[in-house]
C-alpha cells in the first residue's frame, strides 16, 4: 500500500468520495440498462476506481487527461457533473455531448477531459499531441493518458510513446492493467512479465504497480507528474487492477473463472482504501459509510434530473457536423 | 431440391465458415475474441471447439497486425479469413488491405496471390455511435484489387461467404449487424455463388429500387407500402459491390425507366454516385423518364442516441417518398 | 490589383506555409524529411531555417503517430500542417483521420474543434509505382467531417491551403506531384478563397467537362483540342471534393446540356460518380442531351513502367474521345 | 568479425561473389539512371552488402524472406537471376513483374523472396504472416525478414513482433539500421541507444551486431534459424551498416557530413570480407579480384539482355488486376 501519512484528512475524503462516485454511477447506469432505460454500449469500471481515481489526483487545474471506451471513472474524476453524464448516457440533449456521443465518447473539454475514444489507443497519439502543444506554448501543463493491456498492443501505442519519448512531452502513460482485453488474458497477448518493461523499448522510466491501491497510483503519478512538468519527459505506470463486471453488456465471462472474480472482489479499492484511511485515522467508519450513501444519493438524484433533460432533434444535424 | 431450413444469417456465415474449414485444411480464423468469446456478434461461436486455436485463432488487438499476418500467410497458399471486430476498425489496417492485399497480384507481375477473406460487422443500428457504426464500402470500393461483398439475407450470405473463401483474391466481406438475427430459408450442404452478380429481389415495373445490405429490407418493405399506392417497384440487390453486376441494373433501368438508389452511408462520396453514373452513362439513359434519385444517410457521423440514430440513416418512409416523387415526376 | 508574380505549385504552397507561420504563432508543420530534407518533393525546403525545428517538426516513420499528435495538438488549440509523405501512406493513418479527427467536433457534441491540415503528394506520374502513386480521394469522400482541397494551380494551392489553415475543421490537401514544377501567376500578400467552391476555368457552351488536380491540365488542353473540332467544351475546376460546390456544376450543365467528368483514379467507386449523380438528380437531368460519361484511371493499380503507368490514366486523347462521342449523340 | 574459420573456400568465394553481385548491380543501375535510361526511383543498398548477404547465406532451400524499397540486394542474395531483376528495373515484360513493380517491389516466389515493398514496415507483418503459416503446416522453414532502423517506429512493426512472439513463430527480424531513416538520423528517431532493446518488450532475444561483417551476420542468423526451426521463436538482430549513396536519387546528403561518408567507406563490407577471407588462405588476392570483375562482366552481359527484352503493352491490362 502507498504511504497512508502522506495523506490529510481532506484528501483522504476526496478519494473515498471520488471512488464512491464512480462507482454508485456505474452501479445505478447498470441498472438502468437492465430495467431498459438506457441504449446502446457501456463498458464499466466497476473494481478499477483506484487508477482513475489516483492518477487524477495527483494533477492541477489546467492539466489534461484522454480516456477511453471504459471512461466513466476518468471523467467522475477528472471532475464531471454527473447529472451531464448521465445525461449523455441517456441521449439526451443536455448531456455533454448532447446525445451524439454516448457513454463511450464523452468529453468534458472545459475540465480538461479531452474524451473518451471508442477505439482501442484511438487517444494515445491524441494525448501526446496535446501534450506537444502544451510543451510548445511554453506551458508546464501535463497530459494524463489512460488506456488498456490490450491497447498496448496497438501500433498507435508504439508511434505515440516513441515520439512522445524523443520529444520528452509531458505525458503520462497510464496502462490500467485489467487483466483482459476483452477476452483475452492479457497474458496471452503479450509475451512478457510486465506491460511497463515496454517503456524501455522508448527509453523512459516504466513502472508497475499496485492499481487497486489508490495511494500508491497517486503516489507514482505525482512523481512522474513532476517529471514531466519539469521537461523531463513521459512516464509508463502499470495499474494492475480487475474489472468486476463483463467487458460489456454481452458478455457471458467464459474466458475467467467465478474464483478469479471472487479473489479480486476481495482487493476492492473502495472499501480497501476507506479501511487503510480509517485504520489511519483519517476518518471514522460513519463518516466512511456517510460518504458512499451520500454518493449513491447524488447519483440517484442526478439520475431524475437528467431523465427530465429535454431529447434531441434532428433538426439541422447536418450543421453538426463541421465547426 | 436440396433440403433447406430457416436459420439465421450468423449461422448461415458459421456455416459457411465451417464448411470451408471441413473441407480445406488452408482455411483458418484470426480475430480479436474470436475463439471463447465466439466472436463480438456471436458469429464465430463452437468453432474454437471444433477446430481448436490453432485454427481459431484469437489475436491480440492489433488490427495491422491482423490483417498484415493473413496477407503473408495467403502470400504462401493458406486461405485465412480474417475478422475486424467491427468494419470501423478497418482504418486502421487499411494500409495493409488496400496497398498490400488489393496490390501484391498486380504489383508482382501476377506471380503472387491473395486469397483471403477480411469479414466485419458494419452499419448502424445498435446505439455505439460514431466509432462503431459507419457503413465504410466507399472506402474500399475504389481499390481495384479487392472484391467487395455485402449480403442481405442468409442463404446469399453463406453462398457469396463460400465463393469469397474459395476466390483467390483478397475479398472483403461486410455483415450488417442488424441483420444477424433475421432468419431466412438456407440449403444444408455446402454452396457457393453470387460473387460478382446483382439479383432481382422483387419484379416490378415502374421504377428500379437499387440497394444492399440492410436497406434491401427496407426497400422491399417500401415496395410493399408502394404497392398500396399503385407503384410497382423493381427491387434490386446489389450484394458485391466490387465486382459490380453492371448489366443487371442497367437492365432493370432500361425496363422501369427510373432509378432510386439507396444507401446507408452518407449521400456524398457513397457508392450510389457509382450505380447512377452507371446508368446515366448506359443505353439506359435514353429510357430514363425521370431524374435519378439517391436516399442515403446524412452528412454525419452516426450519433448515439437512438431517435437520431434512426433518423441519419434511410427508413422505409423515406424510400417510399423518393419513389413517389420519381413517379410523380 | 495585388502584385503578382508567376511561381510553382511548389513554391506557392510554400509561401502559404510561410504566410501561416509568420502570422499566427499556433500554426506549426509536421512530417517526414520535412526539415534540412525539405520534404520528398522540397516544398518545405528553407522552412526549418525560418521557423526553428520546434516548428517544423521532423518526424520518425510514424503515419499514425504523425496525425494522431495532430488531433491531439489541434484538439487544445494549436494549427498543425501535417504532412503524409505520398497521400498513398494515409491508409497508415486512416483511423486518426477518419475515426478521430473527422468525428470528434459532431461526436463531442460540438464542444471540440480539430483545426489541423493533412497536406499529401498525390497521384501518378512518378514511375513509383502502385504504392506511391495513388489517387486517394475516393477512400476519404465518403466521411462526413473531413473537407477535401485538391488544387490545379499555384494560385488556388496559396488561396485555398491558407484557407485550409484558418478553418476550424480537419481539411485534407492534396498536392499532385505533376503539379509542383507548373508556374502560374500568384499574388504577392497573403490570401485565402475558393474553399467549397468549384470554378469555370474555361467557358464553353456545348459539353461541361468536370475534373479536379492535374486533370485540369488535361481536361484545358483537350479543349483546345476540341476547338478545332469545331466544338465548344466548358471546364470546370471543383478543387474542393469536400464540401461539394452542385451548383456551379449544375449550373454549367444546364447550359451545356452535356456532362463529361474526368478523374485520374479508377472508374469504379471513383468520386466522378459523385458528379454525375449530382447532376441527374438535378434539375440539369431535364437538359441533358447526351448520357453523362466518365474518363477515368484504368481498373489497375498504378504500374511502374512508364508508358503503362501513362496507359492507365487519362490523357488529352482519351478526354477529346469522349467530348466528341457525347456530342455525337 | 565474425568467425573466419568456420568457412570454407566454397562459401568464402560464395560470399564474395554475392557481394559483389549486388555491388556491381546497384553501381550498374546507378549508371543506367544517370544516363537517362532508367525511371522511376530506386533505393541503392551499396554499403549494406553484408547484411542481405550474410542473413541469407544462413538460409536453406524453401526458407522465405521478405524485402523492403532497399531491396537489390536481398534479391540477389536469395538467388534471383540479375537479368531478370534487370529487366524489372527496365519496366521490361520479361521482367520479375513484368515492369508493373519496379525496382521498389521485385518479388521472386519461386526463390523464396516474398517482395519488396514500397511501405516502410509494410513486409513485417507479411513475414510473420508467412512464418505463421508454415508453423499451421508444420513446416521447419522460415522467414528472414529485412526491414531499416526507421521502419521500427511503425505501428506494423510493433504488432507484427508482438504476435510473433506469442505465437512463437519462424520468423528472424533483421534490422538493417544504416544510420538514417531519409534523412532522420535513427538517434533522433528514437530515444534509446540499441534498437536491439526492443525485443525486449516482446520477449524474445535482441541483439546487435556488427552489420558490415558478413561473418558476423550469418552467424548470428544462424543461431536465430536455429531458434526459430525448433519452435522457439523469434530473434531481432539489429546490423549496424551504412549506405554509403542517398536515400534516392533527390537526396542532395545534406543531413550528413563528408567524414561519417567517408569513414563508412572506409568500412566497405565488401572489400573487408575479401581482405579477411585473403589473411585467412581462403581464396588469394587474384581469385577475389576475379570474383569482382566477373561480378561486373556479368552484369554488362544481364544489362544488354535485359535492355533487348520486349516492352509491356496495355492489352488485357485491366485483367491483371485480379487472380
Ligand atoms: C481498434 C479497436 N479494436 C478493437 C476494438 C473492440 N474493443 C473494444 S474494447 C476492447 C478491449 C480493450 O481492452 P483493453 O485495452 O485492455 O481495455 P479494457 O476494455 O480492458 O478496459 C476491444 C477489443 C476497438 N474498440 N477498437
Ligand atoms: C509508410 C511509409 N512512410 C514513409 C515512406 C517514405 N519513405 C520511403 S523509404 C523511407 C526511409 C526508410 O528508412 P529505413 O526504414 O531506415 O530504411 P532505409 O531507407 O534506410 O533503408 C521513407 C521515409 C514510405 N515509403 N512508407
Ligand atoms: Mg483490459
Ligand atoms: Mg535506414
Amino acid at each position: 500500500m502507498g504511504n497512508v501519512v502522506e495523506l490529510n484528512r481532506e484528501e483522504a475524503t476526496e478519494l473515498l468520495t471520488t471512488m464512491w462516485t464512480i462507482r454508485r454511477f456505474e452501479e445505478a447506469v447498470d441498472d438502468l440498462f437492465a430495467r431498459g432505460l438506457l441504449h446502446g454500449t457501456m463498458h464499466l469500471s466497476i473494481g478499477q476506481e483506484a487508477s482513475a481515481t489516483g492518477a487524477i489526483a495527483a494533477l492541477e487545474q489546467g492539466d489534461y487527461i484522454t480516456s477511453t471506451h471504459r471512461g466513466h471513472g476518468h471523467c467522475i474524476a477528472k471532475g464531471a457533473d454527473v447529472t451531464l453524464m448521465l445525461a449523455e448516457l441517456l441521449g439526451k440533449e443536455s448531456g455533454y455531448c448532447r446525445g451524439r456521443g454516448g457513454s463511450m465518447h464523452i468529453a468534458d473539454l472545459d475540465a480538461g477531459n479531452l474524451g473518451a475514444n471508442g477505439i482501442v489507443a484511438g487517444s494515445i497519439p491524441i494525448a501526446a499531441g496535446a501534450a506537444l502543444a502544451l510543451k510548445q506554448r511554453g506551458s508546464d501543463r501535463v497530459v494524463v493518458c489512460f488506456f488498456g493491456d490490450g491497447a498496448a498492443n496497438e501500433g498507435a501505442f508504439h508511434e505515440a510513446l516513441n515520439m512522445a519519448a524523443i520529444w520528452k512531452l509531458p505525458v503520462i502513460f497510464i496502462c490500467e492493467n485489467n487483466h483482459y482485453g476483452m477476452s483475452m488474458a492479457w497474458t496471452k497477448a503479450v509475451a512478457i512479465d510486465r506491460l511497463s518493461r515496454r517503456a524501455d523499448a522508448y527509453g523512459f522510466p516504466g513502472m508497475t504497480i499496485d492499481g487497486n491501491d489508490v495511494i500508491a497510483v497517486k503516489e507514482a503519478t505525482e512523481r512522474a507528474v513532476k517529471r514531466a512538468r519539469s521537461g523531463e519527459g513521459p512516464t509508463l505506470i502499470e495499474c494492475l487492477t480487475y474489472r468486476h463486471k463483463g467487458h460489456s453488456k454481452s458478455d457471458q465471462n467464459l474466458y475467467r473463472t467465478r474464483e478469479e472474480i471472487k479473489e479480486w472482489r476481495d482487493k476492492d479499492p473502495t472499501q480497501r482504501f476507506a479501511r487503510v484511511a480509517i485504520d489511519a485515522g483519517l476518518m471514522d467508519a460513519a463518516t466512511a459509510e456517510d460518504i458512499a450513501e451520500e454518493a449513491e444519493q447524488r447519483i440517484a438524484r442526478a439520475i431524475e434530473e437528467a431523465r427530465s433533460g429535454p431529447d434531441p432533434t434532428l433538426v439541422g444535424i447536418e450543421d453538426e457536423t463541421y465547426a | 431440391m436440396p433440403e433447406a431450413r430457416s436459420i439465421t444469417y450468423a449461422e448461415a456465415i458459421r456455416e459457411a465458415l465451417d464448411d470451408a474449414m471441413a473441407s480445406d485444411e488452408s482455411v483458418f480464423l484470426m480475430g480479436e475474441d474470436i475463439g471463447v468469446y465466439g466472436g463480438a456478434f456471436g458469429v464465430t461461436t463452437g468453432l474454437l471447439q471444433k477446430y481448436g486455436a490453432d485454427r481459431v485463432r484469437d489475436t491480440p488487438i492489433s488490427e495491422i497486425g491482423i490483417v498484415g499476418i493473413a496477407v503473408g500467410a495467403a502470400l504462401v497458399g493458406m486461405r485465412p479469413v480474417a475478422e475486424m471486430q467491427f468494419s470501423d476498425f478497418t482504418a486502421n489496417a487499411m494500409d495493409q488491405l488496400c496497398n498490400q492485399a488489393a496490390k501484391l497480384h498486380f504489383m508482382y507481375g501476377g506471380k503472387a496471390q491473395v486469397p483471403m477473406v477480411l469479414r466485419a460487422p458494419t452499419g448502424s443500428g445498435t446505439g455505439a455511435a460514431a466509432q462503431h457504426s459507419q457503413s465504410i464500402e466507399s472506402w474500399l470500393a475504389n481499390v481495384p484489387g479487392l472484391k467487395i461483398v455485402m449480403p442481405s439475407n442468409a442463404a446469399d450470405a453463406k453462398g457469396l461467404l463460400t465463393a469469397a473463401i474459395a476466390d483467390p483474391n483478397p475479398v472483403v466481406f461486410l455483415e450488417h449487424k442488424l441483420l444477424y438475427k433475421t432468419k431466412g430459408e438456407v440449403e444444408v450442404g455446402s454452396y457457393s455463388g453470387g460473387l460478382g452478380s446483382a439479383v432481382v429481389t422483387h419484379e416490378g415495373r415502374d421504377v428500379s429500387i437499387v440497394c444492399w445490405s440492410a436497406m434491401v429490407h427496407k426497400a422491399l418493405a417500401a415496395a410493399g407500402s408502394l404497392k398500396d399506392q399503385g407503384i410497382d417497384a423493381e427491387v434490386i440487390d446489389v450484394r458485391t459491390l466490387r465486382p459490380l453486376d453492371r448489366s443487371t441494373i442497367v437492365g432493370s433501368v432500361s425496363k422501369t425507366g427510373r432509378l432510386l438508389v439507396v444507401h446507408e452511408s452518407p449521400l456524398t462520396g457513397g457508392f450510389g454516385g457509382e450505380i447512377a453514373a452507371t446508368v446515366t452513362e448506359s443505353d439506359a439513359f435514353d429510357f430514363l423518364e425521370a431524374p435519378v434519385k439517391r436516399v442515403a444517410g446524412l452528412e454525419t457521423p452516426i450519433p448515439s442516441n437512438p431517435e437520431l440514430e434512426k433518423g441519419v440513416v434511410p427508413q422505409e418512409e423515406d424510400i417510399v417518398k423518393a419513389a413517389v416523387e420519381i413517379l410523380a415526376g
